[in-house]
């Protein structure tokens, strides 16, 4: 069986200066992986090689065994990559719903699309709540959560998070992580989460990868991740607190 | 990569030769070498000398030079000129050319004739040894002049600026001809036009008013202030004076206040058929009780078309203009048409043509087209009739006499015609004996 | 009482149709950063499209516009090909703006001249969509071209405002403006929205060209005119701002149309250039605008 | 090339000499009047794009208000020497290039709020102003459309050959003058003040620099170059006239920058002189100067980024490639 997303020997950046430095990762159908690594390593650079945001220098991508390195960001999107950006990525002069529809609008009717906008309604009823105001407006949370529920508005292969937590409230945190957590056990795509820390990823990966100067460098199931106090302390701050 | 060839050392390594000949930046100072190289070899100067003798049959070509607006703003006129100039030229070809030379204009585009493209066209044309110059507009602050009038070549323009003549009455040039009055003359002609409707009881202004639109050049305001100064002298009041920049289609705001002023004449002293047309096909919307006069625009034949039904009533005066019903101008309005299937209008088709002539025939009586001294004596001193009328150049400025404004004989005064749109006609009304028909109240004063 | 009406009156005329080219390329600025000099040339080219079809074919005036708007959205497309797609790559770098202000420049002085080698010096009649006048108030009155003028270009900019808000490509359009990265991510095809808007906005223009033909003329130097005017109008109402656009369209037609009765013709545009100057100074980003955020 | 004396070789040095020395016997030998015109004109330009290309390769700001700055020049000068006949018309000149160094330092504080377009859009505005003002004052100092009146300008007394040929030198020295000082200015402290404020503001911040010190002191050594190059203008030519402030000219100069090379030292030279000789040979082609023009200025920003110059630099950059082999070779090549 092929894997949902094969990345083998990729190196990236941005004009001459490498970042991803032959990085290998596979993620397999429905599963998801979390990358965890420090801040300016490359984990947003993978994420942004793979959705066709940066060219890659070399190496192949492969969405369920179809090569898509070199191809556009549109048509990757196309293919089914669905990119949840740093940042959130909203369109700020535009309103909750207008952002959300723009998720829909690789084909569709508009009847699939208020069909999908009510399905994300119906997860996100803090989102509905705010549906007529301007992106501009929200709170960090609120944005972090229309950002996901615009991931949700058409069905991907494979959903690509970039650390949803950053810059957020714990409180934010933890409600942007339960719809994560709803997301993966409903849908069927695989998913590919970014994230700095384990902080909060228990219960969200079934495997955890770590990536650092640009190479993965030690990749298992989030329990024995977790359970190896030297990686913990090593790259990532503590999981005290985190349910295992 | 290693295909360079390497054997044993070479007298200079390639770093050394390059040290030798890299372009620093001042290499590019070579550019005075590079655009005489660049430019220099395209076109020498005139093939065909002044190789004298006598009046043997084919010499070769003589180059005439035009300097007509190709492109700009003036490029409508520029079309007129070339088509009149060309036309002379074909029938002088026709006929045996000029003292047994075949003629060749050589067209250079004066644009917007400011000084420094005039004198670099000027500079083009004597350097290639031209036998005449044809500028029909030139600059008006005259630094070209030096360049033709040091040369003596037979030179004419129609520029219609009085600072033009002072500068050739001031530097005694002997070369530099003006083939019509100049722009003085417009202001007391509007006067003396409305004077005798007047008289003839034909019209009769309610209340004596009068508003003024001219462009900001001095051209056009000069005209509009001697107009301003002769009519004020007659008691009548000036009750707006606009000026605008060229060019201007938007007439909303000064028709507001037209309309709010209701004089008994508006006067239009700027000379760009498109802007003129604009005005009134705007101002026949919904019209004042006015005359209106626009200067010499309606002259050029797009202006009516621009127009359209719009442009009946309207009066304007040109200091040169082809002449209608004339046995000279008749022909050679024929001839215009069939060549070029478009009207000659009223002015510089005619003029051109006429001053092509004007040399053709001083440089025939002087045997020798490269005589310059023998054939300027012979323009200045002999009146030719021709399309537009008669023309014989005042002593000092060598400029054309008007008529009637300063002489009462029209048998050496340039008429300085005035027209009124008839029905889509064009009909002079004035002076005698070139009236083709009367005045007619235009249709919204009726 | 009498000058107020007509000033009004003229003023909305004016400001509907510097409303229309300007309000393309604020379309323009919004989605690609482009100032785009080559709006001023449509309107030429859309006087010429209604010339040829109103004068010398003599169809209606419906097809007309019809004809001008499809031939100037294919000529702002191909424009949009040449002049900005290749540089699509440098879209991040500083100068962006001002590479592209140069080459769309480019375009518009080509356009010029290959109209001038094309039909000549001359200017051109264009007849008008509808004769006849509506009487307003003590003789003021304003024609019915002009009226048809202002309304349709209301329409239009409604139009446009109805496109941007309520359609899918409408909305990409938007989108692209604000983040272009998270647009082409949620899979809009960049490559081909950009010449679409360039189409779009020229067409809008080029339908503006049709009116002006009948009121100035069809001519190689016709857009020249309202192409400064345009600038005023986008600068004013803050570059990329529709909102603002359409105030400032109308504030620079009442204040033209005031300047004209009230200070003389001949002074408008250097009015008009200094209240920009000053609120380059004093306000830089307009009166909506602000300097980082898109806005459409 | 990096512009900077330091890297100026004694070959660099000798060409340069060889150059100047070529340009300076070059009217001793070429007399033809029409092509001399035509080349101390197109010297003036160069100084002027000379004045342009600093203010815009140096502190990266599109100045579309230069040639009004230049229009300044000639007007205020002109004002000097119609009016005050007793200064020597080289002061006047140089008073020409001072009031246009003024006023664009004038010009250059409003700039520094603005970034990108919007200083090109406030430049430009200032330039239809100056234009507009300068066209409604057809009575008054500028004579309007029409042209300035008639000024003597430097050599009055001089033939027509020897007229040119003075000119020619003069305007020779200027332009050799501000190259040298262009050059000197790109390494002294001012000038990798102003590259590196264009290159990363920041950074240059934070090393001390004032960054709008150091445009306002761009603006204003441009302005006064553009005002000499008026000047000369005015008095070569003996008139100036509003169109030289308007959009042909404008797009002219703008190819010739952008064609030669915007930033560098000798692009101003390369692009000034090609255009010129383009221009010239399309003499007889009225219709086809701008249409050229036009087509050419899309093709070299799409495809040729850096201009004349640029292309030159790759070229430059694989010749020392080669070098570098040359130098590998001296070494006793294996096999």
């Amino acid at each position: 069986m092929t894997a949902a997303l094969a990345v083998r020997g990729l190196v990236a950046g941005y004009d001459r200066s490498v970042v991803i430095d032959g990085l290998d990762l596979e993620v397999g159908d429905g599963a998801t992986a979390v990358v965890i690594g420090p801040n300016g390593h490359g984990k947003t650079t993978l994420l942004r090689a793979v959705s066709g945001l940066i060219k890659p220098f070399r190496g192949e991508v492969e969405l369920a065994g179809e090569r898509i390195d070199g191809l556009a960001a549109e048509a990757i999107a196309r293919k089914g990559i669905v990119h949840v950006m740093q940042g959130d990525g909203l369109f700020v002069e535009m309103t909750v719903e207008e952002n959300l529809l723009m998720g829909a609008f690789p084909g569709g009717s508009w009847r699939g699309r208020r069909a999908a906008l009510k399905r994300v309604y119906s997860e996100l009823p803090a989102v509905e709540e705010r549906k007529a105001h301007k992106a501009r407006t929200l709170s960090g949370g609120e944005r972090r959560l229309v950002g996901l529920g615009r991931g949700m508005m058409r069905p991907g292969r494979l959903l690509l998070i970039d650390e949803p937590s950053l810059g957020l409230a714990p409180v934010a945190i933890d409600a942007v992580y339960a719809v994560i957590r709803r997301l993966r056990s409903e849908a069927s795509s695989a998913v590919v989460l970014i994230e700095e820390n384990f902080t909060h990823v228990g219960g969200v990966a079934d495997v955890v990868h770590i990536l650092e100067a640009g190479r993965i460098v030690r990749s298992g199931p989030y329990a024995e991740l977790a359970a190896d106090r030297t990686v913990v302390e090593t790259y990532l701050g503590s999981i005290a607190e985190v349910p295992s | 990569m290693s295909e360079a060839p390497s054997g044993g050392r070479r007298g200079m390594s390639r770093k050394s030769f390059l040290q030798g000949t890299a372009g620093a930046g001042a290499a590019g100072l070579v550019i005075g070498g590079g655009i005489g190289y660049g430019v220099g070899n395209s076109s020498g100067s005139s093939s065909s000398g002044s190789s004298g003798g006598g009046g043997g049959k084919k010499k070769g070509t003589l180059k005439i030079g035009s300097a007509s607006p190709i492109t700009g703003p003036y490029a409508g006129d520029g079309q007129q000129m070339i088509r009149g100039q060309e036309l002379a030229i074909d029938e002088l070809n026709e006929g045996g050319g000029v003292a047994g030379y075949q003629l060749e204009l050589v067209k250079l585009d004066s644009k917007d004739q400011s000084p420094d493209v005039m004198k670099t066209v000027l500079q083009n044309l004597v350097s290639q040894n031209v036998a005449a110059v044809f500028m029909p507009f030139c600059s008006y602050t005259s630094v070209e002049f030096p360049i033709v009038a040091a040369k003596k070549v037979p030179t004419f323009h129609v520029n219609t600026w009085h600072g033009n003549v002072d500068w050739v009455a001031q530097h005694n040039a002997t070369n530099i001809f003006e083939g019509d009055p100049s722009e003085l003359s417009y202001g007391a002609g509007i006067v003396s036009v409305l004077g005798s409707l007047m008289d003839a009881k034909t019209w009769t202004p309610r209340n004596k008013t009068t508003y003024i639109v001219s462009s900001n050049d001095p051209y056009s305001l000069n005209i509009a202030k001697s107009y301003q100064s002769s009519i004020t002298k007659l008691g009548w009041k000036v009750v707006g004076f606009d000026q605008f920049t060229v060019p201007q289609a938007n007439w909303g705001g000064v028709l507001v206040k037209i309309r709010d002023a209701n004089p008994d004449v508006i006067v239009f002293s700027d000379y760009a058929a498109g802007d003129e047309a604009a005005f009134i096909k705007q101002f026949a919307q919904n019209p004042t009780q006015s005359i209106v006069y626009q200067q010499y625009a309606p002259s050029i034949p797009q202006y009516l078309q621009l127009a359209g039904s719009a442009a009946n009533g309207v009066i304007w005066s040109t200091v040169v203009g082809i002449l209608q019903n004339d046995p000279i101008a008749d022909p050679f309005n024929e001839k215009f048409t069939s060549k070029y299937g478009a009207s000659a209008g009223f002015s510089n088709a005619g003029d051109q043509y006429d001053l092509m002539k004007i040399w053709a025939q001083a440089a025939g009586f002087a045997g020798d087209p490269y005589n310059f001294d023998k054939i300027n004596a012979y323009i200045k001193a002999t009146p030719y009739r021709g399309v537009c009328g008669a023309y014989s150049f005042n002593h000092t400025g060598l400029t054309c006499i008007p008529y009637p404004d300063d002489t009462p004989d029209p048998s050496i005064g340039m008429p300085h015609l005035t027209f009124q749109i008839q029905n889509g006609k064009q009909v002079a009304i004035s002076p005698e004996p070139y009236t083709t028909g009367k005045f007619q109240l235009p249709p919204w004063l009726q | 009482m009498t000058d107020a009406v007509a000033i009004l009156a003229n003023g909305v005329v004016y400001g509907s149709i510097y409303g229309l080219v300007a309000i393309g390329m604020t379309l323009i600025y919004g989605t690609l950063r482009i100032l785009d000099m080559s709006q001023g040339s449509m309107v030429m080219v859309g006087g010429y499209v209604g010339w040829w079809a109103l004068a010398t074919h003599g169809v209606n005036a419906v097809l007309a516009l019809v004809a001008a708007f499809v031939f100037t959205f294919a000529l702002g497309t191909a424009t949009e090909l040449v002049s900005v797609q290749p540089l699509i790559a440098r879209r991040n770098e500083v100068d962006f703006e001002l590479v592209t202000f140069i080459t769309t420049f480019a375009v518009a002085i080509f356009l010029t001249n290959v109209a001038l080698q094309h039909f000549g010096p001359f200017q051109q009649n264009v007849p008008t969509i509808v004769s006849g006048n509506l009487k307003l108030y003590h003789g003021v009155s304003i024609s019915y071209h002009e009226l048809t003028m202002a309304v349709i270009s209301v329409v239009l900019m409604i139009g446009l405002g109805l496109f941007l808000a309520r359609t899918r490509w409408g909305l990409a359009v938007r989108a692209v403006a604000q983040d272009l990265d998270a647009a082409r991510s949620l899979a809009v095809p960049v490559t081909r929205l950009y010449p679409l808007t360039m189409g779009l906005a020229s067409a809008l223009a080029g339908v503006g060209g049709v009116f002006l033909g009948a009121l100035y003329f069809a001519s190689p130097t016709a857009g020249d005119l309202p192409l400064l005017f345009a600038l005023i109008v986008v600068v004013l109402g803050g570059l990329g701002s529709l909102t603002g656009t359409l105030y400032a369209a109308y504030l620079v037609g009442m204040t033209q149309s005031f300047c004209e009765v009230e200070i003389g013709t001949t002074w408008t545009l250097p009015i008009l250039y200094g209240a920009i100057l000053a609120i380059l100074v004093f306000r830089p980003y307009g009166l909506k605008g602000s300097p980082s955020e898109a806005r459409l | 090339m990096t512009g900077t004396f330091g890297a100026v070789t004694p070959g660099r040095w000798a060409m340069i000499a060889v150059a100047v020395a070529l340009a300076a016997v070059f009217p001793l030998v070429y007399h033809d009047p029409y092509y001399m015109t035509i080349i101390v004109t197109g010297e003036i330009v160069l100084i002027l794009n000379i004045s342009w290309n600093f203010v815009l390769g140096m502190a990266g700001v599109w100045n579309f208000g230069q040639l009004a700055i230049y229009a300044l020049g000639a007007y205020s000068s002109g004002w000097l020497m119609l009016h005050h006949s007793g200064v020597p018309v080289p002061l006047a000149i140089l008073f020409g290039g001072l009031f246009s160094g003024v006023v664009s330092v004038l010009l250059a504080f409003p700039t520094l709020r603005l970034f990108g377009i919007y200083t090109s859009l406030l430049t430009f505005s200032f330039a239809q102003v100056i234009q507009y003002v300068a066209v409604n004052n057809p009575h008054g100092l500028t004579g309007g459309s029409f042209g300035f009146p008639e000024v003597p300008g430097l050599f009055p007394d001089l033939g027509q050959t020897a007229y040119l040929r003075a000119y020619y030198w003069v305007c020779a020295g200027v332009i050799i003058a501000s190259c040298f000082a262009v050059a000197w200015l790109r390494q002294s402290h001012l000038g990798i003040a102003l590259r590196s404020v264009r290159d990363a503001p920041a950074y240059t911040a934070a090393r001390g620099v004032n960054p709008r010190a150091a445009r306002v002191a761009a603006f204003g050594l441009s302005g006064f170059l553009a005002g000499i190059a008026g000047g000369l203008y005015l008095s070569f030519e003996q008139s100036f006239t509003t169109s030289q402030m308007g959009l042909t000219p404008m797009s002219l100069d703008v190819t010739m920058l952008v064609i030669g090379g915007l930033g560098t030292v000798s692009g101003p030279l390369i692009g000034t002189a090609l255009l010129t000789v383009i221009q010239t040979k399309l003499i007889n082609y009225p219709g086809w100067q701008l249409t050229v023009l036009g087509a050419t200025l899309l093709v070299i920003v799409v495809f040729v980024p850096g201009g004349i110059v640029g292309l030159f630099g790759r070229i430059d950059r694989r010749v020392r490639g080669w070098v570098a082999e040359d130098a590998d070779e001296a070494e006793p090549a294996p096999g």
